[in-house]
């Protein structure tokens, strides 16, 4: 078989694999949330009822060509993003596309959706969308600091840019994970990465709790669904990259669930704990303590 | 020696009247002691072997222009006068 | 030191008289008097000028004896000084009468010879 | 060749004769001076010629058989016929401005002029101090008498104070003389020089008079309260008589006696010149009557004149070009302006707005303002340029300052008044009366300026060459303003095409690059212009002279040519940039930081020139001395065009208000002649190091913060072209920051970065030009939903903001990859942090720009909006069109531009296997990248798209809003201070910290400008104090051991 074709089926299956993971997680982590809380909670199947839901509605409306087209940046951003990195290291057929550039095109790719999907809110005309917007990419430009901080210190620490090459050097026991040979880089990327997941105390800019204020508010039906599947597969795309970069990567597939799991875990537990942020308290909080660290985690990295 | 004397003397009076000239309040004295140094001044320069110089100084650095002093006094003191 | 002459003693009254005109010019306020102290300035210069002509013992550059028809320049006081200040007095003279024209017609615009009220051009 | 007695001869006969004619003959009277005067011009402009074509020696005439010392004799020689040409013609054309006026008075004041022209001109030839004496009286009182003319108390009262002092210093003036001559023997100027006077014992204090009184006689600061009262309160035309040819005699007195002065006596003079010179132009800063404003300059430009003079010990044998150069301009630009002032008779330069009742007036203005400021191709230009290498070339590097100094406080108040002309209201209750007998001398002086300044640089050493068809083909279209917009546009596109077609090949692989973003984005801009209708007046002139200077910049072979070159630039760009609406002040500052920047260009080359023989521009490869100081100056210098930090807060304001091409032109492709010049400046000159610290290196964290500072701005502005100006400075940075790298990898970021800015600035600025076109607003908040009517646009915008914010695929992207590998090998990371963090927060402004405008609610006024002009819409799809295509293959675009650079940084870090880029630290390849986003893209879409065929478009009001059904797309449409809590969280970073540093300097300067003009009371008795104090205290300076 044409290897094109061979890669483009075991990218269909990497796909495949994270969307079911990604809205299986979107069940199991309310649902263990409410058992704590000791409620009875969401079935771990909701998403998939939503999903469903959401696409046999037959009222369907558009409110012009940025808002269809909005969805489908965003969407492409999430498959995007999972295609460009190597999923499970060692494992010829998960490495997606990942040939084709290196952490510098993950990074900044993962703004193509943010970008598209702003687009299409804000052609809704709804002022809460673009207060959304507003919302969002000003806290995104905040934890990115300290993001490209950490991220660099690694790329100094390990003199490349290729995700690949950085999980190659991880491997070997926990001990080479960059998570204990570069604490400091470490610390400032997993702050950053409570902002990258949205949950709390960084979810104003959803507001899942009020009355739907935010980038999606004026999606419904199959546009919805859309985002409601990059929903699933774009935290799981980030969750795979900071495990690459920060805890080895994964040789196999269970591997990778139970890492990013507790990754996942993390940014919910924090949720758990702290209450929420207005966002000019997150700007200032992200560009405080956490860019310390990542600048201290350059200077640290480049001259010790 | 008695050029010597004179020539101090003259200095002298020249000095006096320079003094009126510029201080006094009334006008017309002013005008004719600055005419008067100036005439002055003309038989200094004779003492100075400079008998053309002397005569210049004497017609047109004394007379004329004391006579010119006045006129244009005069103008202002009608023109004054006029006015009120 | 050398004897005083009569050019010394004029010299230096030149420049007094020199100095006292531009006393007069810079602390009178009265515009007739500062063009007076114009005229007493003029003086002094041309004081100086014909006692810095002067030669002791010499007679004026005018060529009218006989025995002053050899070896001139020996015998004669510096002519060209004199000219100078011939000139001087006539210039001076010009300027005298232009400044008093100008006198004039400043009376005739403000009523005053108080130099201090033409301040309307200033900064 | 007429014996010049002739002059003296004539104009005393023609007097006399005047002098019988009753009132009734006064016409007789007027024309027969008037033709004596033109006689007198022949007769000195015919020496003139016999000098310049060298068949002519220099002439003594002696007024008696004897020779001197014992008579008078004037010399005829080049210099002499120079000055005398000078001054005569002012006489003849200055004669001619004044003609009615005389007439009024009567045949005394022509013979006042007569004779006043016939005293100058002796003033100029004769070799004898009792005789300078005595024509200097003649002059003045013949100056004094014309002030006369003037029957108002202002006038009269100017000349009384100019009669008070001119008294005063004549008498020192002889008194000087005679003690010359009594220490000398002599009256004759030669004979004293012959003399060594320094040896002469007590002969000092002679010399001391007569110099003195000389220089008193040029209104040194402070004692020249007179001088400035009578160029204010004389009628104009006789201030422009007083200031062109009175002057000129008295420079040239002040050249013919200086040698007799000791040196020590001679930069004494030289410092008073040059005080007077900053001190003059310090209080020009804060007049508002034209004459008095004028007065002030002409008091400068004479104090320069005196500084030069003085120290021509130094300066060596340019000495005369540099002087005569400079006096030329001053000559026919004051003599001009004072002109110009008289038409127009207003007490305010604010008012001087009437001048646009006159084009030609107006034209005239401008161009005698920039022959005074020392812009090309004026004469002063060159005279300025020489003086600066002499001395800078000779370690003088005070008297560089100063001068340098000096010039940019003239400069800023000389461009003030042109923009009040240019730009302030009309005032409706004044309309210039337009004789022809002031008009044509006016023009007949403009016309002679650009001659004399085309003559001067011919004969220059490089300023012969120069190219100057670039120049003479935008001047060309001062010809044909009268035609229609199209085919002076067509004209203009044609014009660079071919020049573009015809020489690309010969300029060198870097040039041939800005060459191209040059010309090529000049054709793409000028596409734009045929949106315009009717004439577009002064439009294509200056669009094309900036041109012909950016073209100038890559093809100068020598220092002046390339400095010729910015300096055309700058003007062709100020002009543009003032054409927009509200663009007075913006337009002002930015000559300003130009004028600025290029002194510290000049100034750096002047000291780059030390100890070289010929000043090519390859002189900047072996700087020996003062390395890191060059390298300083021209890098700010330079980076006032590309508005780095702390020099840019002249950018946003003129590309706001700019016009819709016009902003692109001074976007997308001025800013890169800075960018130009910095390369030029980092490949000749490499790596400086102040102490141990890397000169680069500072400049790479001048690039990271401004890039922070431009893109943070950009993210917080409502007006949407300054949302593109901002974004701008920022870019710039990024520019800044990659060539402040110094590698292969740096360079090759900054150059195509270059490129991408170019096209992705040139393609937003005339989009949203065409926008604000359409609406007549910049407000951003006062648009929204315009996708609905203008689409075109909103493609151009969408595309534009991905490329600009670096989001893969499109061809912002290899500018972030090329960034990152140049930082990694550098190892600055911190500054690449602060430039990752502004690229982030142009995500703001990006999504900011497309929403408020584009998105959300329509507005109900726009609900017949057209979609953009369609000349408009041509060049931002060709533009378009080019970036996908280097989105597509990024390798064809970086490679070669990789293979440029490697004659200069060998090492190419980077290597290309098709459109896949390795470098050691990671790979890209953008054609895949492509590809299989487009292919993820299209997969999704044509899901979607199937599935919701069916979807139904709903009307504008129609959202989940809380149960309510919104009407006003004002209070829907969410766009004012969009990002409000991001502004409460870290807008005090861009609190206008530096603008207000500028503007505390401008009111420094002007506190200062104040206190000083404060010692003219007016009063004529405290001028007088000021000349006595003067005396003595250059006295005690000169002998009592200051």
């Amino acid at each position: 078989m044409d290897p094109i074709l061979v890669k483009i089926l075991y990218a269909l299956l990497t796909l495949f694999i994270v969307l079911n993971y990604g809205l299986l997680i979107q069940g199991i982590v309310p649902k263990i949330g409410a058992r704590v809380g000791r409620r009875h909670g969401i079935p771990f199947y909701q998403a998939y009822l939503d999903i469903i839901k959401n696409y046999s509605k037959r009222t369907r409306v558009t409110h012009g060509i940025m808002f269809y087209i909005g969805p489908v940046f965003r969407l492409t951003g999430g498959i995007g993003l999972l295609m460009f990195m190597p999923v499970i290291f060692g494992s010829n057929m998960f490495q997606n596309f990942s040939f084709t550039g290196d952490l510098l095109l993950v990074l900044y790719f993962q703004f193509f959706g943010v970008l598209g999907m702003a687009l299409g809110a804000a052609e809704s005309g709804h002022p809460h969308s673009a207060i959304g917007v507003s919302r969002g990419l000003s806290q995104t430009t905040a934890f990115e600091f300290p993001l490209t901080l950490g991220v660099l210190s690694l790329a100094v620490q390990y003199q490349t840019l290729n995700i690949s090459d950085i999980v190659a050097a991880q491997q070997g026991g926990f001990m080479h994970w960059s998570i204990m040979t570069n604490p400091l880089a470490a610390a400032a990327m997993l702050i950053a990465f409570l902002g990258a997941m949205g949950r709390a105390p960084f979810d104003v800019v959803l507001a899942p709790q009020e009355i739907p204020i935010g980038p999606p508010t004026e999606y419904q039906s199959g546009l919805l669904g859309v985002l409601q599947l990059n929903r699933a597969i774009f935290p799981i795309a980030k969750l795979i990259l900071f495990m690459n970069l920060l805890f080895g990567g994964a040789t196999s597939w269970p591997e990778l669930f139970l890492k990013t799991f507790l990754i996942y875990m993390w940014s919910v537990f924090v949720g758990v704990v702290f209450p929420r942020f207005r966002v000019d308290h997150s700007v200032r909080w992200f560009l405080g303590v956490p860019l310390l660290i990542g600048i201290l985690a350059i200077i640290v990295t480049k001259f010790f | 020696m008695i050029y010597i004397i004179i020539a101090i003397v003259l200095g002298i009076v020249m000095i006096v009247m320079s003094i009126i000239a510029i201080h006094h309040k009334n006008i017309t004295l002013a005008i004719l002691s600055a005419g008067g140094v100036s005439l002055v001044a003309s038989i200094l320069y004779l003492l100075l072997a400079a008998p053309d110089v002397a005569l210049t100084e004497a017609s047109i650095g004394s007379g004329l222009t004391t006579i010119i002093f006045f006129y244009v006094l005069n103008k202002i003191k009608k023109h004054k006068h006029v006015e009120e | 030191m050398e004897k005083i002459g009569i050019e010394q003693i004029s010299l230096a009254f030149g420049f007094i008289i020199l100095m006292l005109g531009l006393w007069g010019i810079l602390s009178r306020k009265n515009i007739i008097k500062i063009v007076l102290s114009f005229t007493l300035f003029d003086t002094g210069l041309n004081i100086i000028i014909v006692a810095i002509g002067y030669l002791k013992n010499k007679t004026a550059p005018i060529l009218d004896s006989a025995e002053l028809q050899t070896d001139t320049a020996s015998k004669i006081v510096d002519p060209l000084p004199q000219a100078l200040v011939l000139t001087s007095i006539v210039i001076g003279l010009g300027v005298t009468s232009l400044l008093l024209v100008y006198a004039l017609k400043l009376y005739k615009e403000k009523k005053s010879l108080f130099i201090n009220d033409y301040k309307d051009l200033k900064w | 060749m007429v014996n010049p007695i002739y002059i003296v001869a004539v104009l005393l006969g023609v007097a006399f004769t005047s002098g019988f004619f009753s009132k009734k003959g006064k016409n007789i009277a007027g024309y027969l001076s008037m033709l004596a005067l033109g006689f007198v011009s022949f007769v000195s402009l015919q020496w003139l010629h016999g000098f310049l074509s060298e068949q002519q020696a220099a002439a003594q005439i002696f007024t008696t058989a004897f020779k001197p010392p014992f008579s008078i004799n004037l010399l005829m020689g080049k210099e002499e016929a120079v000055f005398t040409s000078l001054i005569n013609i002012m006489g003849l054309i200055g004669g001619l401005y004044l003609f009615r006026k005389l007439k009024e008075t009567g045949s005394n004041a022509f013979i006042a002029l007569l004779l006043l022209i016939m005293g100058l001109n002796v003033i100029v030839m004769t070799r004898d101090l009792f005789n300078l004496f005595v024509f200097m009286e003649i002059s003045s009182i013949a100056i004094a008498g014309l002030i006369i003319l003037s029957q108002n108390v202002k006038s009269i009262s100017s000349g009384f104070k100019y009669m008070l002092a001119g008294g005063l210093i004549s008498g020192m003036l002889l008194l000087g003389t005679v003690f010359l001559y009594y220490f000398t023997g002599t009256l004759n100027i030669d004979g004293m020089l012959q003399q060594n006077l320094n040896l002469v014992k007590g002969s000092s204090v002679a010399v001391f008079l007569v110099i003195t009184a000389i220089v008193l006689e040029l209104k040194p600061f402070p004692a020249n309260g007179w001088g400035v009262d009578v160029y204010e309160g004389a009628d104009a035309g006789i201030s422009a008589l007083i200031s062109s040819a009175y002057a000129t005699a008295s420079v040239y007195v002040f050249m013919k006696l200086i040698p007799v002065a000791s040196e020590q006596f001679q930069f004494l003079i030289a410092a008073i010149g040059i005080i007077t010179f900053v001190a003059s132009n310090l209080m020009g800063l804060r007049q508002s009557n034209p004459n008095r404003l004028l007065g002030y300059s002409s008091i400068s430009q004479i104090g320069l004149l005196m500084a030069i003079i003085g120290l021509s010990s130094v300066i060596g044998e340019s000495t005369n070009f540099i002087v005569i150069s400079i006096l030329v301009s001053h000559y026919f630009a004051k003599a001009g302006l004072f002109w110009i002032s008289g038409i127009i008779k207003t007490n305010s330069i604010r008012d001087w707005s009437v001048l646009r009742h006159s084009k030609i007036l107006l034209v005239s203005f401008g161009i005698f303002i920039f022959a005074l400021v020392g812009l090309p191709p004026f004469p002063s230009f060159f005279g300025k340029w020489e003086l600066i290498m002499n001395l800078s070339g000779s370690h003088n590097f005070i008297w560089v300052t100063a001068i340098l100094v000096g010039s940019f406080l003239e400069a800023a108040y000389m461009f003030r008044w042109l923009g009040y002309a240019i730009k302030l209201e009309l005032p409706s209750e004044i309309k210039p009366v337009i004789k022809l007998n002031k008009i044509i001398p006016v023009i007949l002086f403009a016309a002679s300026v650009i001659t004399a300044g085309y003559f001067t640089g011919m004969n220059h050493e490089y300023g012969k060459l120069i190219n100057y068809i670039p120049l003479a083909f935008a001047l060309a279209f001062v010809l044909i303003e009268f035609l229609p917009v199209f085919i002076k546009n067509t004209l203009a596109i044609a014009g660079l095409a071919l020049y573009f077609y015809l020489n690309y090949q010969s300029y060198t692989d870097i040039s041939r690059i800005f060459a191209a973003i040059f010309l090529l984005g000049g054709i793409l801009t000028l596409l734009a212009g045929y949106a315009y209708k009717g004439k577009r007046l002064g439009f294509f002139p200056f669009a094309l002279m900036m041109f012909a200077g950016l073209i100038g910049l890559i093809e100068a072979k020598s220092t002046l040519e390339f400095f010729y070159a910015w300096e055309l630039m700058t003007i062709g760009s100020y002009f543009l940039i003032i054409r927009g609406k509200k663009s007075i002040t913006h337009a002002l500052s930015y000559m300003l930081f130009s004028i600025g920047g290029a002194y510290l260009i000049m100034a750096g080359l002047g000291i780059a020139s030390i100890g070289k023989a010929d000043l090519t521009l390859s002189i900047l490869h072996q700087v020996t001395e003062y390395a890191p100081l060059v390298f300083i100056l021209l890098a700010v210098g330079f980076m006032t065009k590309t508005a780095s930090i702390g020099l840019h807060i002249w950018l946003p304001g003129a590309h706001a208000e700019a016009e819709a091409d016009v902003s692109p032109m001074v976007s997308a492709i001025l800013l890169k002649a800075g960018v130009f010049g910095l390369l030029i400046l980092l490949m000749a000159m490499g790596e400086q190091f102040i102490g141990k610290v890397s000169i680069p290196y500072l400049l790479s964290w001048v690039g990271a913060l401004t890039a922070l500072m431009g893109n943070m701005m950009a993210a917080f502005q409502e007006d949407a072209k300054k949302l593109l100006a901002y974004s701008s400075i920022g870019a710039l940075g990024y520019a800044v920051f990659g060539l402040s790298l110094m590698s292969h990898l740096g360079w090759l970021t900054a150059i195509s970065f270059s490129i991408t800015h170019f096209m992705l600035k040139a393609l937003l600025f005339l989009a949203i030009g065409g926008v604000v076109w359409r609406l007549k607003t910049k407000d951003m908040y006062k648009m929204g939903g315009l996708i609905k009517r203008m689409p075109f646009s909103f493609f151009s915008v969408l595309i534009g903001i991905i490329v600009l914010a670096g989001v893969p695929p499109l061809t912002g992207f290899s500018g972030k990859w090329l960034f990152y590998q140049a930082v990694m090998e550098k190892q600055w990371f911190l500054q690449g942090a602060v430039l990752f963090f502004s690229g982030i927060i142009a995500f703001l402004y990006c999504f900011r720009l497309i929403h408020a405008i584009f998105l959300g609610q329509l507005k109900d006024e726009h609900r017949n909006v057209k979609e953009a002009p369609f000349w408009i819409l041509v060049p931002q799809y060709i533009l378009l069109a080019v970036l996908l295509g280097f989105s597509f293959l990024p390798g064809s675009m970086l490679k070669p531009i990789g293979n440029m650079l490697l004659p200069f940084l060998p090492d190419g870090a980077i290597h290309w296997n098709g459109q896949l880029a390795t470098t050691v630290y990671g790979y890209w390849n953008g054609k895949t990248v492509m590809i299989i986003i487009v292919g993820i893209f299209s997969v999704v879409f044509g899901w979607l798209w199937f599935m919701n065929r069916k979807a139904r478009k709903i009307k504008q009001f129609n959202i989940v809003y809380a149960a309510e059904r919104p009407f006003r797309p004002e209070t829907t449409h969410f766009a004012y201070n969009f990002f409000a809590p991001y502004k409460k969280a870290i807008g005090f970073l861009v609190a206008p910290g530096i603008t207000n540093f500028w503007n505390r300097i401008d009111e420094g300067a002007h506190a200062v400008s104040d206190k000083f003009t404060k010692l003219y009371n007016g009063n004529g008795q405290t001028y007088l104090i000021h000349i006595v104090a003067f005396i003595v205290v250059i006295y005690l300076i000169s002998f009592g051991g200051f």
